[in-house]
């Protein structure tokens, strides 16, 4: 078991119920490479707090987002849907 | 030894119980551990030390240290202190040569003290290069302690058991019992744990007692795992209060390793939960009243206590024990000989904070106390008792050489290796640790964390403070693999013909998560009768989404790289699921069976992926769609060859002539008078239709078609036969023809994409690559010899691609495969060459389209 | 026009329908008739000892609906309606009130009322350790809810004192297997419908 | 054999941080280490400092379950690790510290038909580059491992195996102290506790790299800190492919001899071997989501245990001992990044993900030379950032696992 994840349909649920789904929205990207790789590959694996898509997969079957701090692992929140609130 | 009865003893003496240790019997009473039933019938030597195979008896009593491991039921490595005994236990010492009182190795103590230094290993064995296997396998032969693999291990189960709790309280001392107390009259659901058995009788109104149960750890969410007897507690707790207490930490002075210096926890047990007389003739260095009580209770159970010193703000004696017969026979105190049997010694007392430390509560070091305790808690977790520092301190100290002052009995590092380690540089806590496996044997630091600090503070001027601690980690207790991992837990799906397979004679194999038939019997037999007969296969495995809604076209359209608007009505059409970077990550069929409803279909393994896909692309454009997974409701066989047709007439109403029901026609209608969707599709290459129906009339469908089929011929398919028939048309196996890097240009399925039709997934990468080209082509090759699957495609001598599927066509009998070629050579009839182990090369020639019947007619017929 | 097989369109009266886990009652000893054009078990010996603290039972043949849109279906003593999300439900029935329900739920803003009847294997848990068996299956913390049963997605509600589950018929046969292996220690086992419906009546469960 | 009568000191403490360095490494890991060990060794440059946040040693280093091995799947990768085993081979003697190597070979057992494929598909490139690896029945599988669950009464059964006798175990803690040592003596500067918070940039020049100990100026910067790779080049506004997970191992009580092959079980996702004083020390897959954060999990040491009790039933009374958890940067490709950047004097070396130990000597004489002479060995071209902008991907995912 690992964090908990606040699911709005189905409260709090440990981590392993739920499909990770990416981290939305890397700010613009640099001008290093051409743009379409920039986005595809490239990233800030950013060291802190970030807003993320999860599936749960164990529960609503429905896409949330969460802002989670990938430092601490430190759930704040947990909204519908696949955008960032 | 044992003292007449005392009230406050935990063990009854109606109860007898017997268990053989080294194949001599020992009598117990229930409530004694193996432990003390062996103390109180003589034992005092339990097991030899790691490196020095010196000899090791009781020195905590209390399953902190590693003094008294033994082999119980074939449980390699078990603290004897411990185990409760339950009678007819087969309890083995562990010693790797000679017996636990003579044991040879012990030559090393003697002779090899300045050749083997701390870290000596580093220097040792380096020239000749050739000379170090040989050495390593000699060490290997003097290292490792339990023995496995003897006797099959005592089969016992390990259940797990998920659950919550208002407050988990661990420890069951005074400040443990008091919380859970509290909370339990605040009408809290408390459940209180401790490690030691004595508290399994303990009861306090509205609090669950687990004893003996341990709780291993402090993870995410407030989950803590409580190993008891044979179950597992998963604990998920509001509020956890870590109750743990504190440990008695050795006095360090010359010999302080030998069986008879025992610490006054191990005084109290012995005498006070399993009344044992510890020893004849004793001396107590008292550091803290625990020293003092441990004096007390000596003299009332009758032992001479020659000599007690208390060490409290006395300048530290100068103490060494020596032995006979390797037992402690005497102890010399600043030069003062006193003859003893036990030498009753600690420096203080250490909180046992591991388990706040692994919740994510900081450590300090309290200078004043000389102990390391709790700073800031985490929310959801309290301290209670003597964990917090209060009531522990670790002052006392003695004088003591250092050559044999064992600050960490487990590996056997003495104070002179830590001092050693950092004149060589090893000045960090963390890199001494791994330098001188200093807390890493099984008390993992319990007894020897804080003295290592301590003396590094001392040889390196830094303050303990600086110096800081290691990770606490779980587990806190040592804990067997079984226990932990619990029942065999490996989900598999399987059809609902998986009865009416077996009972027709499938073989199963794995295919990813699901339990498939090979062949029934005879492969090559199933492959004749579909190419002259009719075969029947189970693909229920196929996942299948039901999409229906406004927007369904249009999403279609925008999941999938080929047009979807164009598909009419009752047809169906062959697909392809990308990423965003363009690589395929399955296939299936899309059927419209109305103006906004269809049905897709992924490979057996591709649905959850492919589902959880068309969720999120809905999500993110709002479209007013349903995916429905409907992989488990339906069922669906495919029935293919020559006469699928004239079989299909006998048990469906549908009108199955070809002109009104054509290739890749899609009709509804009954099928052995289940409601069915049927379609003519070829992925094996002759007349075939894949017919959908209720799972729930899954069996009964089944036996009508192969009933009707009988006078046929008609063979059950496995998943051999169909990987056969579809590599004779040249069709991809996703997974096994691709990997996580194919694209649709590289298996010639560029035609496919409709670039024109705007936002697909994968477009963007896919245009690039477009532009670019691809690099490797997969296309079909005939070849003279069979190749293994994945040998390497050899162009120029140099590896060019690798072959991913190969089979001597039933057919043509020719040596028929698809495999990855350089692209300039992707061309009908270019050579290549293939890898056939040994060294041995092979001849082959791509061959673009199906090896058999290339236009397709026995299809399309 | 959409996907008959999935709208409840009723089987031919010859068609035998029957449970993902039938094999394994068979094997377990339990007799089968059919009931309607259902194959059901019953009478597993030791069914009414394992009563006494944990059976389990299969009730695979009551008709499973995936219901989306509109408002939540109405509660029903013969009628168990398990919430998925604010907007999903699966509606489980007695067979025979199959076309009869999908019609009523059907209706108004409702945008699906499938009949994915042979999607879940329905398992009834029943008897003084339920509870306790369901902690074992998995970390659901609440009923009713969702979560890992046997490490497989699965929903559970409460009928009374029965504990009614939901895992995907693919995985049923292993969650059965899972099911009688925790039963071992309890002391508990499989047992047919009609011993648990004898002792905890249920308008929904009592086979029809 | 001399200092083991005498404690000689292994490397110099206390140095004082001067201004300016012709090299600065961040990362006092393995890489970093050895980087600086051939800069001076093999090009004279002992003007070099090796800033380490923390000891040396202390991320992915001294966290990795100390297995070496070149039978990986693609050429370039196979080559590239056969050439870092090579240098392993005589490490020892070249640091004159016993980094206990021991070829006792490694086994990847195949559960699976598809698995079979791979493995003929690894042995067939490894062995066209003269790598020892080839495809193995189960009766040489059950003759190699006795204590293997070889029935068909498991899960998974066995069909066959990837043997690799040339694989090794090491002592991976030594390797650091090795390097570590050798560069001190060389006069590079071995820098703990100093953490790198900030790197000023002017033109396409690193100008100024901070610590709380002091600016220092560079006149080239390489970074080698794995799993903190992206943030120490967001300093300079880089943005890499690559993602940083937490991985897990554990590690038992000692026993008596059990095992000598390295056993890997892709299906099972674990790999167990035994050291040399007799623990079985066991890893995993990362968690299937990003995080710095390295608390154990309840799940990895539950379906671990539950897994290697499967495959080795004499075990199951054997106790864990410790869990614990380090950082892996994983690329899109599972293959790393060693190359320039826009930046004239800043070097990466990173997207390691579970193979960076694996590759440290050969990353260190490739990138000494590198920074040294700027000349890029044929063995690391390959993995230049320029693979993501024309997508030609260097795969080493064992395999598209996923199966029909």
């Amino acid at each position: 078991m690992s964090f908990l994840i606040p699911c709005p349909h189905c409260g709090n649920r440990p981590q392993p119920e739920f499909a990770y789904g990416g981290n939305i929205g890397d700010d613009p990207p640099g001008s290093m490479l051409d743009v379409l790789s920039e986005d595809l590959y490239f990233n800030d694996n950013t060291a802190g707090e970030q807003f993320e898509r999860w599936f749960h997969r164990f529960g609503c079957e429905r896409w949330i987002v969460i802002r989670r701090d990938t430092r601490t692992n430190q759930v704040s929140e947990g909204w519908e849907g696949v955008d960032a609130p | 030894m044992r003292l007449p009865r005392r009230d406050g003893e935990t063990i009854d003496r109606d109860d007898r119980r017997t268990f053989t240790f080294d194949g001599k019997e020992v009598q117990a009473y229930a409530g004694d551990t193996i432990g003390s039933a062996l103390y109180a019938n003589g034992q005092r030597i339990f097991t030899r030390s790691f490196k020095y195979h010196r000899p090791r008896g009781l020195s905590c009593a209390a399953g902190n240290c590693a003094g008294c491991l033994m082999e119980v039921d074939g449980e390699p490595s078990v603290k004897a202190c411990t185990r409760t005994v339950q009678g007819g236990e087969v309890v083995r010492s562990q010693t790797i040569s000679g017996s636990l009182e003579r044991d040879p190795m012990r030559v090393v103590d003697h002779v090899a003290g300045p050749v083997t230094p701390v870290g000596f290993y580093y220097r040792l064995g380096i020239r000749p290069k050739a000379a170090w296997p040989h050495i390593e396998r000699m060490l290997r032969r003097m290292t490792g302690l339990g023995r496995v693999g003897e006797a099959p291990p005592k089969p016992h189960r390990a259940d797990v058991e998920h659950r919550t709790a208002g407050v988990l309280v661990i420890g069951a001392g005074r400040s443990g019992q008091e919380a859970a107390a509290r909370y339990a009259a605040e009408g809290r659901q408390v459940i209180l744990v401790d490690e030691r058995a004595e508290y399994a009788s303990l009861a306090i109104d509205g609090v669950e007692v687990i004893a003996p149960g341990t709780a291993l750890g402090v993870y995410e969410g407030r989950l803590v795992p409580v190993h008891a007897d044979g179950l597992m507690h998963r604990i998920r707790a509001e509020k956890i209060v870590v109750a743990t207490g504190s440990i008695d930490q050795p006095l360090l002075f010359e010999g302080n390793d030998l069986p008879g210096v025992m610490t006054p926890s191990a005084v109290r047990r012995l005498v006070g939960l399993w009344s044992i007389r510890p020893g004849t003739r004793a001396v107590v260095l008292a550091a803290d009243e625990a020293g003092d009580e441990a004096a007390r209770l000596l003299r009332e159970a009758g032992t001479q206590v020659v000599e007690t010193i208390d060490l409290r703000g006395v300048r530290p004696p100068k103490v060494k024990a020596a032995a006979r017969h390797g037992l402690l026979a005497a102890v010399e105190i600043d030069g003062r000989k006193i003859d003893c049997d036990l030498l009753v010694a600690s420096a203080g007392r250490q909180p046992a904070y591991s388990l706040l430390a692994q919740s994510g509560c900081s450590v300090r070091f309290d200078a004043e106390k000389g102990i390391f305790a709790p700073d800031q808690l985490v929310d959801g977790v309290e301290a209670a008792g003597s964990v917090t520092g209060e009531g522990a301190a670790v002052l006392a100290a003695a004088e003591g050489a250092g050559k044999r002052t064992f600050v960490c009995p487990c590996e056997d590092v003495t104070a002179k290796d830590l001092v050693r380690a950092v004149g060589e540089g090893f000045e960090d806590i963390e890199i001494a640790k791994r330098y001188t496996t200093v807390t890493m044997g099984p008390c993992q630091g319990r007894l020897c964390h804080l003295h290592s600090v301590r003396a590094l503070a001392r040889a390196t001027g830094v303050g303990e403070a600086a110096l800081g601690t290691t990770t606490a980690r779980p587990p806190w207790q040592p804990t067997p693999l079984g226990d932990v991992g619990g029942r065999k837990l490996n989900p598999g799906k399987r059809t609902a013909l998986h009865d009416a397979n077996r009972r027709a004679g499938a073989q199963y194999v794995w295919t990813g998560v699901w339990r498939r038939p090979d062949h029934y019997g005879d492969a090559a037999a199933e492959i004749k009768a579909v190419h002259e007969g009719v075969g029947l296969m189970d693909v229920s495995t196929l996942g299948k989404l039901y999409v229906s809604g406004p927007d369904a076209e249009a999403f279609l359209d925008g999941v999938f790289p080929n047009r979807i608007s164009t598909l009419k009505v009752d047809r169906v059409r062959y697909g392809i699921f990308n990423t965003d970077s363009g690589r395929i990550i399955d296939d299936g069929t899309i059927i419209r069976v109305g103006e906004r409803d269809f049905l897709v279909t992924t490979s057996s393994g591709g649905v959850d992926q492919v589902y959880e896909a068309f969720l999120l692309w809905v999500a993110e454009r709002k479209l007013a769609v349903d995916v429905v997974n409907v992989s488990g409701a339906l069922s669906a066989v495919s029935l293919s060859g020559p006469k699928a047709r004239e079989v299909l007439s006998r048990v469906t109403d549908v009108d199955v002539a070809n002109e009104a029901f054509k290739f890749l026609d899609v009709r509804q209608g009954a099928v052995a008078g289940a409601s069915a969707l049927l379609m003519r599709i070829g992925f094996l290459g002759e007349l075939g239709y894949e017919i959908h129906f209720p799972s729930t009339a899954a069996e009964h469908v089944w036996e009508a078609l192969m009933k009707a089929g009988a006078e046929f011929g008609i063979l059950p398919l496995g998943v051999e036969a169909l990987k056969a028939l579809r590599l004779e048309k040249g069709h991809i196996i996703v997974g096994i023809d691709t990997d996580s890097e194919t694209t649709m240009l590289e298996c010639g399925m560029g035609p496919m994409i409709a670039w024109d039709k705007g936002e697909f997934v994968g477009n963007e990468a896919l245009g690039r690559m477009n532009e670019r080209g691809a690099d490797r082509a997969l296309v079909g090759f005939t070849a003279d010899d069979l190749p293994n699957e994945g040998t390497a495609v050899l162009v120029g001598g140099e590896v060019g691609g690798r072959v991913t599927s190969a089979r001597r066509s039933a057919v043509s009998g020719q040596v028929i495969g698809l495999a990855y070629v350089p692209a300039a050579i992707g061309s009908e009839g270019s050579a290549f060459e293939l890898d056939l182990g040994e060294g041995r090369r092979g001849g082959a020639k791509v061959h673009i389209g199906a090896f058999y019947d290339p236009d397709g007619e026995r299809m399309r017929g | 026009m959409s996907l008959r097989a999935i709208e409840g369109a009723e089987p031919a009266a010859t068609t035998v329908l029957r449970s993902p886990v039938e094999h394994r009652l068979l094997a377990a000893g339990a007799q089968v008739e059919a009931r309607g054009q259902w194959r059901v078990a019953f009478g597993l010996d030791g069914e009414d000892a394992f009563l006494e603290t944990v059976a389990f039972a299969d009730a695979s043949h009551l008709a499973k609906l995936e219901v989306r849109g509109g408002a939540a279906p109405a509660e029903r003593p013969d009628r168990a309606v398990v919430e998925v999300a604010d907007d999903r439900w699966i509606v489980l029935c007695p067979w025979e009130q199959r076309a009869a329900t999908i019609a009523e739920l059907g209706a108004g803003d409702r945008r699906l009322a499938l009949d994915l009847s042979g999607a879940w294997m329905a398992l009834v848990l029943a008897g003084p350790q339920a509870e306790r068996l369901l902690r074992r299956l998995g970390p659901i913390a609440q009923v009713p809810g969702s979560g890992p049963i046997a490490a497989v997605p699965g929903r559970v509600v409460r009928r009374g004192e029965l504990l009614l589950v939901l895992v995907a018929a693919e995985y049923a046969q292993h969650v059965w297997d899972v099911c009688a292996d925790l039963c071992l220690p309890l002391a508990g086992g499989p047992a047919g419908l009609d011993a648990v419906t004898r002792s905890h009546p249920d308008p929904l469960l009592a086979a029809s | 054999m001399k200092d083991l009568l005498r404690p000689g000191r292994m490397w110099r403490t206390g140095l004082p941080l001067k201004k300016r360095y012709d090299v600065v490494i961040i990362g006092g890991g393995v890489q970093g280490l050895a980087t600086a060990y051939y800069l001076a060794k093999n090009h004279g440059i002992t003007d070099v400092a090796v800033l380490e946040k923390s000891y040396i040693g202390s991320g992915g280093s001294g966290r990795n379950t100390a297995i070496v091995r070149s039978n990986y799947r693609t050429p370039e990768g196979a080559s590239f690790y056969q050439a870092s085993l090579d240098l392993y081979d005589d490490l020892s003697a070249e640091l004159d510290f016993n980094i206990m190597l021991t070829k006792r070979g490694v086994l990847s057992l195949a559960h699976s038909e598809r698995a079979l494929a791979t493995a003929t598909e690894r042995a067939s490139v490894n062995q066209k580059l003269g790598i020892d690896s080839r495809v193995i029945g189960l009766d040489e599988v059950r003759r190699r491992v006795p204590a293997l669950n070889t029935s068909r009464d498991v899960t998974w059964p066995i069909l066959g195996a990837l043997i690799h006798p040339g694989g090794a175990i090491l002592r991976h803690d030594a390797v650091v102290w090795g390097y570590a040592r050798g560069a001190d003596r060389r006069g590079v500067e071995i820098h703990p506790f100093t953490e790198v918070t900030g790197l000023d940039t002017s033109g396409d020049r690193v100008t100024k790299i901070r610590t709380p100990r002091g600016d220092i100026e560079a006149g080239t910067v390489l970074s080698a800190t794995a799993g903190w790779s992206s943030g120490i080049c967001k300093m300079v506004g880089l943005r890499l492919p690559m993602k940083t997970y937490v991985l897990q191992a554990f590690v038992t009580e000692p026993i008596r001899p059990l095992l000598v092959e390295t056993v890997v079980s892709t299906q099972m996702r674990l790999y167990v071997h035994q050291t040399t004083r007799g623990e079985l020390v066991a890893g995993a897959e990362a968690e299937p989501y990003p995080t710095y954060q390295g608390r154990s999990t309840l799940t990895f040491i539950e379906s671990i245990s539950r897994y290697l009790v499967e495959l080795f039933p004499a075990i199951r009374d054997v106790s864990i001992l410790r869990t614990w958890s380090g950082l892996c940067d994983v690329t899109p490709d599972y293959s790393p990044i060693i190359d320039r950047t826009p930046l004239a004097n800043f070097i990466v070396s990173a997207g390691w993900g579970t193979y960076g130990f694996k590759a440290a000597p050969i990353v260190g004489v490739t990138l000494s030379k590198l920074i040294a002479t700027n000349q890029v060995d044929p063995l690391i071209k390959p993995f230049g950032l320029h693979r993501f902008t024309d997508d030609r991907f260097i795969s080493e995912a064992a395999s598209a696992a996923m199966s029909h």
